[in-house]
């Protein structure tokens, strides 16, 4: 794996790119450790300074540098969708490959219920979700909710691997020495799925920081954990881009947008490098 | 390529399309006679549903209670055009007797509905009747409540028989937003079951009539009665626009975009940065003030709201120390960017409000003292307003005035001085302590208050709760904002919050009389906890004092002086308890455009009505509205 | 050949079940939501007008009463499959006493016809450009095309349709950015009222469009330049068939099999994102009905809402579905 | 057989294809076919052997123009002689290939199972190769197909049935049928048979014999089963490494191999009664990507000497119509 990764990143351009901004972005996102100002609090600086030597990212008309709150709102919009990423994929993981390997009756319930994740309106679901809630919306719980609905896809995917690892002859020669379906499915079959689902991964953190940028924006989630969705809910409350603070959106919204592009490079060449027939990239988880 | 010739063609097509387009916002109409309004009710989802004596259905704010409905009275927020007090259907102030028992209203004559019926007693009579008979419409539990019987003598005098008495009973005929509005007999008595009658088209009373509407509710236009002389505001000369259309503009970034367009003539509120923005942008913009602070006080009073039931705000002391740890300075600056109205009282600084309670109590505020049980200090600090202005002088420039009177006006007087140490001794007479920079209860768990904001419907109210919280965190309080959006009409309703940003002060604005809002605060009505608590005494705070006020203003006449000397009263027991820490008036940054109309309401030259669109008493604009020569 | 009745049972059955627990996850998060429209309607009644708290707690009574609220969960809960049953949700709470499929039925014209617009538009296009794209491999234009669709692709709606919005609503007003078509326009379906839709849909549909694109597009792409290389093209290569035909009979028509299982895949994400569009542009349809309801605590229309659109949903990839064996005729005989 | 003496069909001078890849920064540059010549009569079978991944495969590809990247020709010409042209099939535009194609040079491929497109009913096949070639109106054009199948004792339902449809006997007889249905000059067949049992195998290569007479077609095939090849070439020629290192009639290479690595192919064919144990080959087959110097096959070869090591055997007539390269043949064996 390291030696893929090595080649990846030497010879495949789209990888590297991806690397490249990626870095850039957690680089960004780890500068909020040493941030000198708690995120939260307001009227630190004085507000509404364009971009300068000072205020490298200007401030905002709540007199914050934003330049360290969008450190902060990175860190927090990426870790929410790593959290997401790997819960579902522990989700998608077992169910993909529990249904792929038993097959029958287990299958088609399953795969059932599957299909309607793939199906139902999840946004009115997560609105609904946060009315449910309210205060105890927190960031976690929304990542788990995230993480609920959106393992369906990529189990799909790992069940029709699993299904045809299944009549391969490691499988016969498995059950034939007396190893238990667990032994089997995580000894022998695990590795065979886990490139996909890495790649499967970086697809799955852009779409739940894509819905969680778009609920915060609307001002479903918790407003006290600033995210790139929170910074662009203040700004848009502050009707920012009639009033001439263009750095307050478009700071965010560069930096998520490369976040974005990043992890779709990462996706797409790394997809491409480890099953070059598998299609990539469709909207959705 | 053949795939760019076609691609090419394609935008071609398009751009041609938006060329046809581009000329205009509105179709079929001259753009000169309409007057284009925010209906900050935005996207009505039942648009084709104007019978508005049923609860909820369709949209009120639409025009149809500015411009269609008529009721007896209105209470102008401001000045009025003829004075606060108008008799619009009536000919006359409310007649009671001795006991109050009994009303008689006299009803002015050669008022006509839209399809050339003459409006009568009778038509009062049906509609105090079907509220009778009904339940579930919009004035019927009022109704039923209060009215015995209703006859009319003759067909312009209509006599209230009421099962108690009630010196106030007038004002739900009063219109102050809005109020109960007459019906049409002749239409709904054809009509049957009046909870599911569209009353689509409207027949209205007041000067204008439907001409056209959305069914996606987006939009609605209204044109002006050719017969507008048989309605009341005859009185004050022929309405200007010959159309108004209220629409959905959408959120306040595009809201401001239209009006730099000239799209929207008024818009109904924006956050304080699209006023600045307007106001440095476009010259034809300008909000109630001629310069900072624009916006238009509501009479409305935002206050840290306490839920009075909960353990922690049972104790005046802790009430009183989180007063002291808010700098209203810094909240005025964050919520509106200084452009707010602050008041200390539980009055609104609005309309003739300041001339009857904050001037003459100023005194008593300025002497006014609390003991903390180490100090007693005066917590007072009468220059606040000043502290304001001077603060936004540097940035803004002469649009800050100067003379004391107008800065009172437009910043407010004084507020509680940021006092720590106070806070610091009330809290731990209280029981609390602090540990290392946090706070602990009596019990031992640590001090956390979670403060309720409406978020992205109410921004302003939003930003002033994050400064709060900011405040009280710094102060080593674990407090933190909680975004009720959508749910906190519930909330508030069920006390489901510790303490939140919202208004249980309503008051007239024009009046110094307090029932409006003062009557439900008594004793009476507090719900237990965990049932529905009716408005507006949010903070469901009960005292013995207070219901004693409140049962000697239901003994006074509403334009008795005694009322008054009872609202004071009010006053002083309430900055004494700190039920709710009562922080500014709600300013609405309704913005006017004028490059199609003029004559619209002022502070400093016209202030006969309020400008906010919403009100049912923005009629009286209409009247003052020319087209721009 | 009894593969296709089996195959049309079985989808069947799955769209029965799918419809089933979909509605169900609807109804038990709608009826956990602490929202009371009773309550609701109070606030909005009562709002800034005068109230006594005497007419308060009457008004409640009989409101409670007029909605229809009494009975435990489990009665609303059968209550509301009977209704489904017969397609009538009962009356909205929030807009009562209009019925629910009436508000429904206003806003589902819109919502309907710009995902189908949006959706095969950008189905269509991201394939052709896709396929062209994969076959050939050398023409500068369709890489620079391919480029630009897939740096769309990764973004979220909301953030796509917000820069359309800033782009063509504020540094270059071109394109109307609210509402369906003009002011006071009548709905004549005249050659203006016309031009007036279109011009209105524009972004809202470019935004779907620029998201969706890129992904047809790059599936499109790799899933020729595989298919490439299958035996029966190489084939027809050597045999001298025409490359238009190889392309279009050969290349696309095999790859159109997963794209077409694709487009089943997403179309409820390809909702979701016309539920922010509408949001974004303020465009009529069930997202801002749905997003109104939510917060008027109008169960009744959320439920409503949530329901059509989870059989539209589920309709529509059973539609695409069922189509899936006259493209590919494996299918078929299995 | 006919006595007639033209010039052959077929020639192939010098012919140098290799595949050259590029791949995370290494070039590679495999010798898939190195300076080949052979020549094709009219109307004679000529048999392609040698083991997998000795270039028999990409030769017939490069003289089919099958010619796709990696795969490149760096030096040497294909040149046919049909009957109304003169052809160097690398050197023609796609146009003229075109026309070429299925009219006068027709190919069977590798793996025939998978030709037909998996869509599409058969008979979609059957116009798209050979309409525009047989010029008839669509509804003659049909007959002639059908014609054409029956003849190939095909059921002419065949056309309307989907290739998934049919059995894999099916698809190659159906694939042969698309092959010959313009009546080419020239096939070339790789594998035709190679997935098939043993018994359609028979049926098929039946086939292809039976319509190479009828058309008077040459063909040259390409396979590693030793028996097909002594039951349909005329000709013989085996690979090893990139290079053809012997050739000559089907009969005088079986009788008598005169290279060492023919003559061990042939040695390890299994004969009836003979129970000897088969002396295996040492060594595995050249990486082509880096062929060793000399003969390529001096590595295994039993009789290698220096000369072997330094120098490329040339292509040596050993006898009349029988060729080999070897500095050491075998000696002849008697008839």
């Amino acid at each position: 794996m390291g030696r893929t990764l090595r080649d990846l990143v030497r010879f495949n351009r789209q990888f590297a790119s991806g690397v490249i901004l990626l870095a850039v972005v957690a680089a960004f996102s780890c500068l909020s450790f040493f941030s000198p100002y708690p995120p939260n609090d307001s009227f630190v600086v004085p507000p509404d300074v364009p971009p300068s030597w000072a205020y490298p990212m200007g401030t905002t008309s709540r007199g914050q540098d934003l330049f360290w709150l969008l450190s902060f709102a990175i860190r927090n919009t990426l870790l929410f969708g790593i959290t997401v990423a790997v819960i579902s994929r522990v989700l998608a993981l077992v169910i993909g490959l529990v249904a792929g390997y038993s097959g029958g009756l287990l299958d088609r319930a399953l795969m059932s219920i599957n299909d309607t994740f793939i199906v139902i309106p999840l946004f009115p679901i997560l609105v609904l979700f946060y009315f449910v809630m309210r205060e105890h919306m927190s960031w976690g719980l929304l990542a788990l909710m995230m993480a609920c609905l959106g393992w369906a896809y990529d189990a799909r995917l790992i069940r029709s691997v699993a299904m045809s690892l299944r009549t391969r002859e490691f499988t016969e020669t498995g059950i034939f020495s007396g190893m238990s379906t667990r032994q089997i499915l995580v000894e022998e079959h695990l590795p065979y799925v886990l490139p996909i689902v890495f790649s499967t991964t970086m697809n799955n953190i852009n779409w739940s920081i894509g819905l969680e940028v778009t609920l915060s924006v609307l001002g479903f989630t918790d407003i006290n954990t600033p995210t790139i969705g929170v910074l662009i809910y203040w700004a848009n409350q502050h009707t920012a881009l009639v009033a001439g603070i263009w750095w307050w959106i478009f700071f965010p919204v560069a930096l998520v947008v490369i976040t974005f592009i990043g992890l779709f490079l990462l996706a797409v060449s790394m997809n491409e490098h480890i099953d070059p027939r598998s299609r990539l990239g469709r909207t959705g988880p | 390529m053949r795939l760019w010739r076609s691609i090419a063609a394609l935008l071609l097509m398009g751009s041609g399309i938006v060329e046809a387009q581009a000329q205009g916002t509105i179709s079929n109409l001259p753009r000169k006679e309409t007057l284009i309004v925010e209906n900050p009710e935005g996207t009505i989802k039942n648009a084709g549903w104007f019978n508005i004596w049923s609860i909820n259905a369709g949209g009120q704010s639409t025009g149809l209670h500015q411009l269609g409905m008529d009721t007896f009275w209105y209470i102008d927020p401001q000045k009025g055009v003829d004075g606060v007090w108008d008799n619009s259907l009536a000919s006359d102030k409310p007649i009671y007797n001795a006991d109050f028992t009994e009303m008689t209203v006299k009803l002015r004559k050669g008022i006509f509905w839209s399809d050339g019926v003459e409006f009568t007693a009778d038509d009062v009579v049906y509609t105090i009747q079907t509220h009778m008979k009904t339940n579930g419409m919009r004035w019927s539990a009022p109704v039923q409540v209060n009215v015995a019987d209703i006859s009319a003598p003759d067909s312009s005098t209509v006599v209230f028989k009421l099962k108690k008495p009630n010196s106030r009973f007038h004002a739900l005929f009063t219109v102050r937003w809005n109020a109960m509005w007459m019906m049409p007999k002749h239409i709904f008595e054809k009509a049957g079951d009046p909870l599911k009658f569209a009353f689509d088209p409207p027949v209205t009373l007041g000067p204008y009539t439907l001409n056209s509407y959305d069914p996606d509710g987006k939009w609605f236009i209204w044109q002006k009665r050719p017969d507008w002389q048989r309605t009341s505001v005859a009185r004050f000369g022929e309405p200007g626009p010959k159309y108004v259309a209220y629409i959905d503009p959408g959120p306040p970034d595009k809201r401001v975009i239209a009006q730099l367009n000239h799209d929207l003539d008024i818009i109904h509120d924006v956050s304080p940065e699209g006023m600045f923005t307007l106001a440095k942008q476009s010259k034809s913009s300008h909000g109630w003030f001629k310069g900072f602070p624009y916006a238009h006080p509501d009479p409305t009073l935002p206050a840290v709201v306490f839920n009075d039931q909960n353990d922690t705000f049972k104790s005046r002391d802790v009430r009183w120390a989180l007063a002291l740890l808010i700098d209203i300075k810094a909240v005025s600056m964050a919520s509106y960017r200084g452009a707010a109205t602050i008041s200390a009282i539980g009055v609104p600084p609005t309309g003739s409000a300041p001339d009857y309670y904050h001037v003459p109590l100023e005194s008593w505020l300025q002497a006014f003292e609390i003991d903390t049980g180490k100090s007693k200090i005066k917590p007072y600090d009468p220059t606040v307003g000043k502290q304001i202005a001077d603060m936004l002088r540097p940035s803004m420039g002469d649009q800050i005035p100067t003379s004391a009177d107008e800065i009172n006006k437009s910043f407010g007087r004084g507020w509680w001085k940021p006092n720590p140490k106070a806070a610091h001794e009330l809290l731990e007479r209280a029981g609390y302590s602090k540990k290392g920079d946090k706070w602990f209860m009596p019990d031992g768990k640590p001090f956390a208050i979670k403060l309720m904001v409406e978020g992205e419907g109410r921004p302003v109210m939003t930003r002033a709760g994050s400064m709060i919280t900011q405040q009280w965190r710094q102060f080593g309080i674990d407090a933190t904002t909680v975004v009720a959006q959508g749910s906190m009409a519930d909330r508030r309703a069920a006390g489901d919050f510790e303490a939140m940003i919202t208004w249980s002060v309503e008051t007239w604005g024009g009046h110094p009389d307090l029932s409006f809002f003062l009557d439900s605060w008594h004793s009476q009505f507090v719900a237990a906890p965990g049932k529905p608590q009716p408005p507006r005494n949010w903070q469901r705070w009960a005292n013995p004092e207070l219901d004693k006020i409140i049962e000697q203003i239901r003994q006074t006449g509403f334009d008795d002086p005694k009322g008054l000397e009872l609202g004071r009263e009010y006053v002083k027991l309430t900055v004494r308890e700190m039920p709710t820490i009562p922080l500014m008036s709600y300013n609405v940054f309704t913005v006017m455009d004028d490059t199609y109309w003029t004559g619209y309401p002022s502070a400093d030259k016209a202030p006969y009505t309020d400008p906010v669109p919403n009100w049912a008493n923005t009629k009286y604009m209409m009247g003052r509205l020319k087209p721009r020569p | 050949m009894n593969g296709y009745p089996v195959y049309l049972l079985t989808r069947l059955g799955q769209f029965a079940l799918v419809v089933f627990i979909g509605i169900n996850i609807a109804f038990i998060v709608t009826h956990a939501t602490p929202i009371d429209p009773v309550e609701q309607s109070i606030a909005a009644a009562t709002q800034y007008g005068s109230t006594s708290p005497e007419a308060i707690a009457l008004m409640r009574q009989s409101l409670k009463e007029l909605y229809g609220l009494e009975g435990g969960p489990i009665d609303q809960y059968f209550a509301f499959w009977r209704r489904v049953a017969v397609g009538n949700f009962g009356p909205s709470l929030s807009a009562f006493p209009t019925p629910v499929s009436v508000l429904i039925g206003r806003a589902l014209p819109w919502t309907v016809s710009l995902l189908v617009v949006s959706t095969l538009l950008t189905w269509v296009l991201g394939n052709l450009l896709g396929g062209l794209a994969g076959y050939y491999r050398q023409s500068r234009t369709l890489r620079l095309g391919g480029l630009l669709a897939m740096a769309f692709h990764p973004i979220p709606y909301y953030i796509v349709a917000f820069m359309l919005l800033i782009v063509f609503g504020y540094l270059w007003p071109v394109l109307p950015i609210s509402g369906g078509y003009k002011m006071n326009m009548p709905r004549d379906w005249s050659w203006p009222f016309i031009a007036s839709l279109l011009t209105h849909s524009i972004l809202p549909i470019l935004s779907l469009a620029l998201v969706g694109l890129g992904g047809w597009f790059m599936g499109m792409r790799s899933l020729v330049s595989n298919i490439v290389t299958e035996d029966y093209v190489v084939y027809a290569e050597l045999g001298g068939v025409e490359r238009r035909r190889i392309l279009a009979s050969y290349v696309m028509r095999n790859a159109l099999v997963p794209q077409v299982t694709g487009l089943a895949m997403s179309i409820g994400a390809i909702f979701n994102g016309a539920i922010i569009t509408e949001q974004v542009f303020g465009y009529p349809g069930v997202g801002t009905l749905l997003v109104s309801a939510v917060y008027a605590g109008d169960y009744s229309l959320v439920l409503g809402i949530t329901t059509v659109s989870i059989v539209a949903v589920s309709l529509a990839v059973l539609l695409i579905d069922l189509l899936h064996p006259l493209l590919d005729p494996r299918v078929r005989a299995r | 057989m006919s006595e007639q003496v033209r010039e052959p069909v077929l020639v192939v001078s010098d012919l140098r294809a290799y595949y050259r890849t590029s791949s995370f920064g290494v070039e590679r540059e495999v010798r898939a076919v190195d300076d080949v010549s052979l020549s094709i009569e009219a109307n004679e079978i000529y048999g392609l052997a040698g083991e997998s991944s000795s270039g028999k495969t990409t030769l017939i590809k490069t003289i089919a123009a099958a010619i796709q990247p990696p795969l490149e020709v760096l030096a040497g010409s294909v040149v046919f002689n049909f009957s109304d042209r003169r052809v160097d099939i690398h050197a023609v535009d796609r146009r003229e290939l075109a026309a070429i194609r299925w009219k006068h040079l027709s190919y069977i491929m590798q793996g025939s199972m998978n030709v037909l497109n998996p869509v599409r009913r058969v008979r979609h096949s059957f116009v798209d190769f050979a309409f525009r070639h047989i010029g008839k109106p669509m509804p003659e054009f049909l007959q002639v197909v059908r014609n054409h199948l029956q003849r190939l004792h095909l059921a002419p339902d065949v056309l309307d049935a989907y290739p998934h449809q049919l059995s894999g006997g099916m698809r190659q007889r159906v694939t042969i049928a698309l092959a010959t249905v313009c009546r080419p000059e020239f096939i070339i067949a790789d594998e035709p048979t190679t997935a098939l049992d043993v018994v359609v195998q028979k049926g098929v290569l039946a086939m292809i014999h039976e319509i190479q007479r009828e058309l008077g077609s040459s063909l040259i095939f390409v396979t590693h089963d030793m028996s097909v090849h002594a039951n349909l070439a005329d000709r013989l020629g085996i690979m090893y490494a990139g290079r053809l290192v012997e050739e000559g009639r089907t009969a005088d290479v079986f009788r008598s191999p005169r290279h060492p690595y023919t003559a061990h192919l042939i040695a390890s064919l299994p004969r009836l009664g003979d129970t000897s144990p088969k002396k295996g080959l040492d060594g595995a087959p050249p990486n082509l990507a880096n062929p060793p110097p000399g003969c390529r096959f001096h590595p295994r070869c039993p009789r290698a000497s220096d000369i072997c090591r330094r120098e490329t055997p040339p292509m040596t007539w050993l006898a009349a119509g029988h060729r080999a390269a070897c500095f050491h043949p075998e000696p002849e064996q008697a008839a």
